[in-house]
């Protein structure tokens, strides 16, 4: 039973990264534009499709030089729907992005099939086999996985403290016409900002290929997890998002202990929706109030 | 609707004669079933015009009120023997625990997060109409029994037709008569400026509450309509997707407009079924010609085309429309 | 407004480009886009060989769209492979078949206007496709309204038991022959016969079979340990050890071919060793391809067909199938099947001397061992199911990669 | 003379920091009571305590012989309190018309939404009551041209003035006022001032906040002067002109030596 436990534990950090990894994504995008990127799951699918259809099957290029240019690829898709969706959509009212994100999945979505085929797609060599970790098992996927999440958002946090640059997005996360009036660009800063999102969203697909295989539904779930793993880590914040995602996929593996495994899913929004309501900054904001009741309590003002 | 002195005042009303004699010209079943869908989509819109539209909430798990309408009629039906007519009671009943049960999440949980919250709840639902034993699991329910007046059922697609038909325009009229009402003006109020609504002596909760009761009503009763005109459920039709066309109607229809969503819940109900001669790649063009109606008219077909026509009306009205943006 | 307008159509047309252009730059894909051209223009223009027919017998094929584009793909090519053929011998009663496809996509409510699309045109004499088990049962009676018959491909018990539709005819094994003998052949074959386990996918599919085993489990005695997984579920650690846990000696894998990577690599990586079966999905090719090979080396499938059987009727279908659509046609068991059913319904027709659906309908009803590739067609018991053969496969490896190995052909002709 | 609202000790604290400290102040029937003090003084914390948009920390808000202490705004503004805001509030996409009938709903709902539905006849007659009573008082602050007029289409001055027809549309007793005159006019003032007069003379009272001393000097019958929370005059226009704490206040903040402009909810 303990090695299930722990094998349980070892599986839902992995998956947690992943959550993690898509909560960062589409941050920055909340960040940079106030939106929410419904179409993420379809950029991850499309990044897969880039790597392993285009790339590697199309061009016959390796691996590495692949993932590179399917990378790339996205980047620069993303550069085209920031001009295309998000700066002009920026000061309409959001359920109206929204809705343009999810038909952009959708077209998305559609496409793939009629490029890259009907079959599911799959790297050859690349990221097989597993690890052992103290009798638990995890795929080499997950590894790459959590070691690229955190460096990311190493990373991320780096240029957003530390640059110039970053200091300047950050700035128009927090007020947009405050920024502009400080003469930040603030469309370019969107358009860097969807640029770097669809290349992680590229990451992620990339990753998670020869686990998932490249398909259309590859990441519907993750991709709705995602939003449960911000939600709960606290919307806005990149490390705040490791948390909620970690925490909803060990949680999520171990109610499967209790409950039919089924209602996996249901667990994992059931978690987000309680954070909401009790919650609504998520872990973030239950340590702020419980740096504020130990303040009330030592009488610290 | 508000502006009066138009001439297409009169437009809906012959929208609504043309769509009462359509049946003439389409004869086959193949029409009338998406007619039949068209008019259960554009109730559903209609309710859900009261929290998105006028309210300005963004919620997007229409779909599991919807299902929910539906599965609660067909189990009362199925399971409890009840006369289709008196499962709407218990249907009535499910709409109005709905809307309470949604109400009040959403007077703490506010914009993003609360289309998030309801894409959640769908999913929930959806988990477990797909799970449960009884609620016929993966496959469904089959065998609803369809309306009946004595010995007159509403089996064909034609009955079915005109039964959906008086709905649609009682629910029109219950519509009409809210948004032009009180409460019209205090949903609309909600979304423009809350915090004013409150010093009117209004409590928003409540205009809230009252908003997701309403739209969930019109959901649950258009579902179970739904189903003992279809007659088989299944729990996979009732995806966040639906949701989404929902509100999809909503926007073209122009977000608040009445008549709008009407004719949003005709568009998206048949042109999906007009590209089909395409081909394979129907469902991308699709989706490509809605991206550009939202994104070209994010404030309805008919209100922007207006603008773009004449330009002196859009100074008037249409710019107002304009300005009111959710984005709180 | 007018500058990104513009990028927005420069962007449409790029994707339009990327699609449209895709396709017609592979020659083997032509056939996809001419036969939904015929589907829809109609009898536009004729060519000097159709001229030689008098008139057209109208085949509806009822696809998934690009919901499951696998099954589209398949499907349309191994119904027009069949339309060909007849074509090539004559037609059909001097007819010309014509397949017309429409997508019921994967949800009840567009199956219903896919199938009512093709019932709107009288000339359609019967339609055949569909796997999805809810859409059939949606579906089923719009047929009989319009008497005409349609053969599908969903496999649940209840499309038998629930139904009571001359029209309706299902040309390959249902669940209650699929996921039993899959039992079946683990506990009677293998001598499995104390504590099975049963990993389902959570839709209809996976469902069905689940019911089926639970009640060939208690007639024998046998301990069933059932976990379900979502169909969009990307990690199945949980089930997976939950099985293992419960010291299951086979394990029964229910699941849809997208669905196999996942699983199966879930299972070889947390050890679970015990002999699984599934259904079609585990013996496809493209699974095949798609998983490492120590991942699935050793399941069980059961099939309608097994494509690697020694089959002349097979070998020939096989062999016609790729050289008219190209070797990178995607083909699997369920063409095979589309392919037998569109040579069902001719044959039927052309004993039938007519295009009327009732008489399609008695003359496919009094079928006597019509020779389809899945088996041979004839009425079992009162209604709907036609064929009670599968074929039981494994995936073994050989020379580095995986193929089907035939095992035998399981269930009872009537 | 009746009080007509009595605040004692209020006091609100934000984090570490007191907005507004033990604040006493009466407002006596018949009587334009007008608040002022330097910016971040306190004045908008003190409004929206009393109308219940902000909890008091300690202290005790007693309207019309009743404790609204802590009561959320609706029900404040049931109690028959109005009250308009410093940057306007309205409802953008309802007409001017409809503005003030949404202000006067409380007055003319009756049940809910089914209650509505299933008694038409009544229904007609309070949505004839409210619009008759909006028309009227659309011609009392001079609106009356424009009331198919979207607000969000009103120029500023319009909208402050709508704004305060709609507080009048609650029958209320008491209107706080935040800011009445900024962002006006010479001229609109003027006209404002004319209305708020007007308003008095129907016997409704009035507690504004100002910072145009010619306003607050010429409607205000008393005044309360707040500095950093605390309230340091109170008296009539003439008196606490020339007391001494208030230009010092005043004059202390124009030169800059009080260089404390953080406290939230600074002047409003």
């Amino acid at each position: 039973m303990q090695n299930v436990l722990f094998q349980l534990i070892v599986s839902g950090t992995a998956m947690g990264f992943v959550y993690a990894l898509v909560a960062v994504e589409y941050t920055l995008i909340w960040n940079a534009c106030g939106l929410l990127n419904f179409s993420h799951e379809k950029i991850i699918m499309l990044g897969g499709y880039m790597f392993v259809g285009t790339c590697i099957t199309m061009f016959g290029m390796s691996n590495l030089l692949s993932a590179l240019l399917a990378i790339l690829l996205l980047g620069v898709f993303g550069i085209l729907i920031a001009v295309v969706i998000f700066i002009p959509l920026r000061n309409q009212s959001r359920l109206i992005a929204v809705v343009a994100t999810v038909m952009l999945g959708q077209i998305l979505n559609e496409a793939a099939v009629l490029v890259w085929g009907p079959v599911a797609l799959m790297p050859k060599n690349f990221l097989s086999g597993v690890f052992q970790i103290m009798g638990a098992t995890i795929a080499k996927s997950y590894v790459y996985i959590i070691m690229i999440s955190i460096f990311i958002i190493i990373a991320l946090q780096f240029v957003f403290k530390r640059t110039k640059f970053g200091k300047a997005m950050t700035c128009v996360s927090i007020h947009k016409t405050a920024a502009s009036l400080m003469g930040i660009n603030v469309k370019a800063s969107m358009v860097i900002t969807l640029m770097i999102s669809f290349m992680i969203c590229a990451v992620i697909g990339i990753i998670t290929a020869p686990i998932f295989t490249v398909k259309q539904q590859m990441a519907t779930m993750i991709a709705l997890k995602g939003f449960c793993a911000g939600v709960i880590g606290g919307f806005g914040s990149l490390p705040a998002a490791i948390a909620g995602g970690l925490i909803l996929g060990i949680v999520e593996n171990l109610a499967g202990l209790v409950l039919p495994a089924v209602f996996k899913d249901a667990v994992a929004f059931t978690l987000m929706i309680l954070f909401m309501m009790f919650s609504p900054k998520g872990l973030i904001g239950v340590k702020q109030e419980m740096d504020r009741k130990r303040q009330l309590r030592t009488g610290e003002v | 609707m508000k502006d009066k002195r138009s001439i297409l005042k009169y437009f809906p009303l012959l929208m609504l004669g043309m769509i009462g004699i359509l049946p003439l010209f389409m004869t086959s079943n193949y029409y009338q079933t998406i007619c039949c869908q068209a008019m259960l989509y554009a109730v559903v819109a209609l309710g859900l015009n009261f929290i998105v539209g006028l309210s300005g909430l963004m919620t997007l798990g229409t779909a599991a009120i919807y299902g929910l309408g539906a599965y609660t009629s067909a189990l009362c039906c199925t399971k409890l023997g009840m006369n289709p007519w008196a499962a709407l009671v218990p249907v009535l009943f499910m709409g109005w625990l709905i809307g309470k049960g949604l109400g009040y999440p959403s007077l703490r949980v506010q914009g993003v997060y609360l289309s998030l919250a309801t894409i959640g709840f769908n999913e929930i639902v959806r988990s477990f109409l797909t799970n449960l034993e009884w609620t016929g699991s993966g496959t469904g329910i089959r065998n609803i029994e369809p309306y009946r007046i004595g010995d007159f059922a509403f089996d064909t697609q034609i009955r079915s037709y005109y039964l959906i038909y008086a709905v649609l325009l009682l629910f029109i009229g219950i519509a009409w008569k809210i948004v032009n009402s009180r409460w019209g003006r205090a949903f609309v109020a909600v979304k423009d400026n809350p915090e004013a609504l409150q010093i009117c002596g209004i409590d928003i909760a409540n205009v809230k509450i009252t908003a997701f009761t309403l739209s969930s009503v019109f959901a649950v009763v258009a579902g179970a309509m739904y189903a003992h005109f279809n007659r088989y459920i299944t729990p996979a039709t009732y995806t966040t997707d639906l949701s989404i066309s929902f509100v999809v109607m909503l926007i073209i229809g122009g977000l608040g407009n009445f008549w709008g969503c009407i004719y949003g819940a005709y568009i998206v109900a048949f042109l999906p079924q007009l590209l089909r001669p395409i081909g394979l790649s129907y469902k991308l063009i699709y989706a490509l010609i809605m991206m550009c109606l939202v994104v070209f008219f994010p404030n309805g077909l008919i209100r922007d085309m207006k603008k773009y026509l004449t330009f002196k009306r859009a100074l008037k009205g249409g710019a107002a429309s304009e300005n009111n943006s959710q984005d709180r | 407004m007018k500058k990104w307008g513009a990028m927005l159509l420069a962007l449409m047309l790029v994707v339009m480009a990327g699609c449209k252009g895709q396709p017609a730059s592979e020659p083997e894909r032509e056939p996809e886009q001419t036969e939904e051209a015929v589907g829809d223009q109609a009898e536009g223009e004729e060519t000097p060989a159709q001229r030689e027919f008098d008139g057209q017998i109208k085949i509806g094929l009822l696809t998934t769209g690009t919901a499951i584009a696998t099954y589209t793909e398949t499907v349309t090519y191994g119904a027009e492979l069949a339309a060909r053929q007849l074509n090539a011998a004559g037609g059909v009663l001097g007819k010309e078949v014509v397949i017309v496809p429409s997508d019921g996509s994967n949800t009840a409510d567009e199956t219903i206007n896919g199938a009512n699309r093709l019932l709107e045109d009288p000339e359609v004499a019967a339609v055949c496709g569909y796997p999805l088990s809810t859409g059939c049962l949606a579906i089923e009676s719009l047929f009989k309204q319009a008497e005409k018959p349609v053969v599908i491909s969903g496999t649940s018990v209840r499309l038998k038991d629930e139904t009571d539709n001359n029209y309706l005819f299902r040309g390959r094994a249902s669940d209650a022959i699929q996921a039993r003998n899959a039992a079946a052949f683990l506990a009677e074959e293998l001598g499995m016969n104390e504590v099975m386990g049963i990993l389902y996918e959570n839709n209809d599919f996976g469902q069905g079979a689940l019911q089926v085993v639970e009640e060939y489990c208690k007639e024998n005695g046998i301990t069933l340990v059932a976990e379900g997984f979502n169909p969009t579920d990307t990690d199945i650690t949980t089930q997976v050890l939950k099985l293992k846990d419960s010291g299951c000696q086979s394990v029964v894998t229910w699941i849809a071919a997208s669905a196999v990577p996942t699983v199966s690599s879930n299972m070889y990586n947390q050890g679970l060793t015990v002999p699984k079966c599934g259904p079609v999905a585990v013996t496809l090719e493209e699974n095949l391809a798609n998983c490492e090979p120590e991942w699935i080396d050793g399941w069980y499938g059961v099939t309608d067909i097994c494509m690697t059987k020694e089959d002349k009727a097979l070998k020939d279908f096989i062999a016609a199938y790729y050289e008219a659509f190209g070797d990178d046609a995607y083909l699997s068991n369920e063409g095979a099947n589309i392919y037998s059913h569109v040579l069902w319904i001719c044959d039927a027709i052309e004993r039938a001397g007519s295009t009327e659906g009732p008489a399609i309908m008695e003359a496919m009803r009094s079928t006597e061992k019509f020779p389809g590739l899945n088996g041979n067609y004839q009425l079992i018991g009162d209604k709907v199911d036609y064929v009670a053969t599968i074929d039981i496969a494994q995936d073994t490896i050989v020379d580095g990669k995986v193929t089907n190995v035939f095992i035998k052909t399981v269930g009872e002709e009537q | 003379m009746k009080t007509i609202l009595k605040i004692d000790n209020l006091t609100k604290v934000f984090g570490g920091l007191e907005a507004v400290k033990d604040v006493n102040i009466q407002v006596q029937e018949r009587e334009i009571h007008a608040l002022i003090g330097p910016n971040g003084a306190g004045k908008t914390t003190t409004l929206s305590m009393i109308n219940g948009t902000l909890t008091p920390t300690t202290g005790k808000i007693v309207f019309r012989g009743k404790d609204i202490t802590g009561c959320p705004p609706h029900r404040a503004a049931a109690e028959g309190l109005g009250r308009t805001f410093q940057n306007i509030k309205q409802f953008g996409s309802l007409t001017v018309l409809e503005n003030l009938m949404v202000g006067g709903m409380y007055h003319h709902n009756k049940g809910g939404v089914l209650h509505m539905l299933l008694h038409r006849k009544e229904t007609r007659e309070l949505e004839r009551q409210v619009r008759e009573k909006a028309e009227e008082i659309a011609c009392k602050i001079g609106v009356r041209n424009l009331c198919g007029e979207y607000a969000g289409n009103l120029p500023y001055g319009r909208q402050k003035v709508l704004e305060l027809g709609r507080a009048m549309m609650g029958d209320p007793r008491l209107i706080l006022l935040d800011e009445p005159a900024a962002g006006l006019n010479p001229s609109e003032r003027a006209e404002f001032v004319e209305i708020l007069n007007k308003i008095y003379e129907e016997g409704i009272d009035l507690f504004l906040i100002e910072h145009n001393m010619d306003v607050v000097m010429n409607i205000s019958h008393k005044i309360t002067v707040l500095n950093f929370g605390r309230k340091i005059a109170e008296g009539t226009p003439r008196k606490v002109a020339n007391n001494a704490a208030v230009i010092k206040a005043y004059l202390g903040d124009r030169y800059g030596k009080n260089d404390q402009g953080g406290e939230p909810n600074a002047g409003g």
